[in-house]
């Protein structure tokens, strides 16, 4: 049952060190607000979920919050490498980072297969490549009726599942619309659930047969106001591609990077203060 | 620089849009594999269907997308569907004709890395991973390729193998049972490269105005072969330079972008 | 490609005798006219494939179309049995007919896998009843993860996939919206397809996110106004539940179902002519 | 009819109502369970969550539907999703807590057939089938079943399985890993009965005004016994009836019903 809250009192109640957690939003809708959250509670030891890492999992990476990184994509979209989560592991810094590493194909049917409470998802994939040499959880089922190999992968079924959506009613009934990746088997599939909304609005009127979670599988509802910053909200705002550029410079370098953080995400103390704080320059500076 | 005068770096967009039939159903990476298949929208093939991993099906960016899953996909798209049914229905479904690729490391026989430089637990480089490539590559009808040509990218061994193209040459990829025809075109920024008949071997087939072999030789780390009819790449029309720069123009203003 | 055609054109271009052929539309949109075109064209030995039947394939199997039924649930809702159905599987009558019996769950699931393009799907489910007994497409898979035993069924890769849809623009890419079914599913895994619609619009204007299918997956577009008869088209037209209720009493007789259709169905060119044929009378009358 | 009077099929409507608590999420089953999971949500439980299986969620149908998917269902829902989903990520991802269901027969240890009355390949009665039943029981949190009492459809020996109730008793169902509870109510026109801790066999635990032990014995087809104590159903109240009433009149109209 959906609760409103601060997305702080949401993380406190709902994410501890060591959990599973996957941050969904595939370049739209990414929980930049929720993530930034679990770098000022000082989370650690969590074993982190996301397709396309994106600059969010640089940031949880860069502050030593994971453990180990389960994904398909670890780039910065458009503009290259994701320095921190390479940083970690070509160079251990800030600490060894575990990672499980699948294609897309495979993490979509995963999200499906959670979200079916299914322990393994079925897929045409992983063929003539190197990716199940490096990861054990990629196997073969054999079809019962044609004698086929497939591919198999484990479904994801993280203890905490973490989205950022356009806006809730005052129920607690969330829309997402545009494009909805895989955020609701993110949240179907989890144990408990965070959604930061844009706003809360009076009634949701949803289109016909549009990506609706209602809030009796949605465990906190917390406004952050561009929480998906500098990813984008469809009919909000748009993608701030120049932090992209940006973000580039600073996470190539530790203390830039780590200076940033310290200023802009643990120096203030919600997202809104961060977005104040990097207010008119981009991604900000990086501080003294 | 006049219209009559073109970039390395046109010649490979406007190239590389030329393959893509009207009508076609595209499957496109982010990047220059989407900058061609917009062109291709723009000029020549007005009905080609854009799919874009993150969901867009038909999209009609009248901007170049940063990422792989910009507003703009959706807006001018179709439809928009999850993600996982883009893999699951749309590609393993069959229904993509066509998936545009780029890469970071590619062999003679097509085969991809874009994973890591070096040993996979030690890395020299750590490249961003597999993402959409390896089903798009098994189970699109064929593969396009596009990439910049240099000693650093066109390898004669890649580290790891992210998507497979002919692996070993030959008949290699359809007796392990993989239906799509694989990468029958690599585009670059130098000429156009084709499997070569019966040994799958990457061999030139067009070469770009004012390339000369032993410049496309030196850019490759292997002992790279030519077919034996050779032609030059058309070059681009005017229509297709002004097409190509009025969309960058547009999308440099929307982007605020000051690089 | 979508190609427009006559219904008589569509189906007499993509069915053909011993075919594979489902029909969907969960009691939204069911296909009637299409289905009445299958029985005009006096089509044989097709294997028919609804997870519930309805009164459509009532009509298919009492005119002796249909050689094997794949099925879930075979009645008339909110009114009583399947009496053709029942008659043929009693009593063999107007001929034997194989049946290939599952639960909602177990074909929602092989629709599923037939759109995705595998030979199988995973569920958990018919768990300790007799389905599996009666039917040796019900088999397991193991996991290679957990070693957990699951359900398997064959997916569903019909020949033909024919479905009705509020409408399509003039590329032919076709809108359904309201209860969606498992029509995407239907035509997705389909060889071949058919869509009737109720009419070609300029501009489709799907909502976000809504169920749309691109032309280019569609082999032929009908328009059949009012082709779902007596199921309904949200935004078009409510079902017809007299109709429901009058039918339990024409398919009770061998008798008064065949001179039901062979005056309403067979003596009537296209569906517009049966509309008139039975109109004003629920039903309309069986004939002399 | 005065509203002090009620017939045996409105106490049996009035009493499965009553065992939906508010805020419960119910996949409720088209027919009786369809009546009375409205009644509950028109009375005592505004917010129980009706979903069903054509995709329909939160549906708040302001007249009965006649099938499981009438417009109605789709227009009053909270949304609605491709019915594979409902199945799929909702039943199967553990999200429904009441499965409200029908049944043609059912024996002493709640299993229900709705398959046939005879063998499965030359039956005397081909039944409807098995519907979404089978997943609803093995999956839901618990299972009430609402359904006539009477020698053919409480019967000693059901012909065929098709959703498991306790199976042959005790811990029988339990042990195959099932994970719903099961069918922990059975509401019927005479009574309603549930399943004796320990055997699991359905024992009357409550009995409607005006019907004697002798009537439930004689409408079942096994020796039914009756739990140590046994209380007397409430009679519906006059706001249940009236609401019951109003429900099933706007219904008769919408559906220009002249049965």
């Amino acid at each position: 049952m959906a609760e409103f809250c601060s997305l702080r009192d949401a993380v406190a109640a709902h994410v501890h060190d060591g959990d599973t957690v996957t941050l969904e939003g595939f370049t739209h809708l990414i929980p930049f607000g929720a993530g930034h959250e679990l770098i000022r509670q000082r989370l650690r030891d969590l074993t982190l979920i996301r397709m396309t890492p994106d600059l969010i999992f640089d940031q949880l990476i860069g502050m030593g919050c994971a453990a180990k990184v389960v994904f398909a994509w670890g780039g910065n979209p458009g503009v290259g490498s994701l320095h921190r989560l390479r940083d970690a592991v070509e160079n251990h810094w800030p600490q060894p980072l575990e990672i499980e590493e699948h294609s897309h194909a495979g993490m979509a049917n995963a999200f499906v297969a959670g979200a079916s409470n299914l322990p393994f998802a079925v897929l045409r994939g992983y063929k003539a490549n190197d990716l199940a040499k490096f990861n054990d959880r990629i196997r073969t089922v054999t079809c019962p009726f044609t004698g086929e190999e497939l591919a198999a992968v484990p479904a994801i079924r993280p203890d905490v599942g973490i989205i950022h959506a356009q806006r809730a009613d005052r129920q607690g009934n969330v829309l997402i619309h545009g494009i909805v990746g895989l955020q609701k088997e993110a949240v179907l599939g989890a144990e408990r659930s965070i959604v930061t909304v844009e706003e809360i609005v009076d009634r949701l009127d949803p289109p016909a047969n549009s990506c609706v979670l209602p809030h009796w599988v949605v465990d906190a509802v917390a406004v952050v106001p561009g929480g998906a910053h500098p990813s984008y909200a469809l009919g909000y705002y748009e993608r701030d591609n120049p932090f992209y550029i940006a973000w580039d410079a600073i996470a190539k370098d530790r203390e830039v990077f780590t200076r940033w953080v310290e200023r802009h995400v643990l120096g203030t103390t919600d997202f809104s203060e961060f977005r104040a704080s990097i207010d008119g320059a981009g991604a900000g500076e990086a501080g003294p | 620089m006049s219209e009559a005068d073109f970039t390395t770096n046109e010649m490979m967009t406007v190239a590389a849009a030329r393959m893509l039939g009207d009508g076609t159903v595209c499957f496109v990476g982010i990047g220059l594999p989407s900058q061609a298949a917009n062109l291709a929208r723009l000029t020549h093939a007005p009905e080609v269907v854009l799919i874009y991993e993150s969901g867009p099906i038909g999209a009609k960016p009248d901007i170049l997308p940063l990422s792989i899953g910009d507003g703009i996909l959706a807006q001018s798209a179709d439809t928009v569907v999850p993600t996982h049914e883009i893999f699951r229905y749309w590609l393993q479904g069959g229904h993509i004709d066509v998936g545009f690729l780029g890469a970071a490391q590619i062999d003679r026989f097509a085969n991809i890395n874009t994973t890591v430089i070096g040993s996979y637990h030690r890395p020299k480089v750590r490249l961003p991973g597999a993402g959409g490539a390896p089903e798009i590559a098994d189970q699109a009808g064929e593969v396009f390729v596009i990439m910049h040509q240099g000693r650093r990218s066109f390898v004669d061994k890649i580290d790891f193998l992210t998507t497979a193209g002919y692996l070993d040459g030959g008949d290699a990829r359809e007796k392990l049972g993989i239906k799509g025809k694989g990468p029958t075109r690599v585009i670059t920024d130098l000429c156009i490269l084709a499997p070569e008949p019966g040994s799958k071997e990457l061999v030139v087939t067009s070469i770009h105005p004012g390339v000369t072999r032993e410049k496309i030789r030196a850019a490759t780390g292997w002992d790279l072969r030519f077919a034996n009819e050779v032609i030059e790449t058309a070059q681009p029309t005017q229509t297709e330079l002004s097409t190509l720069r009025a969309f960058l123009a547009r999308t440099a203003r929307a982007h605020g972008d000051d690089r």
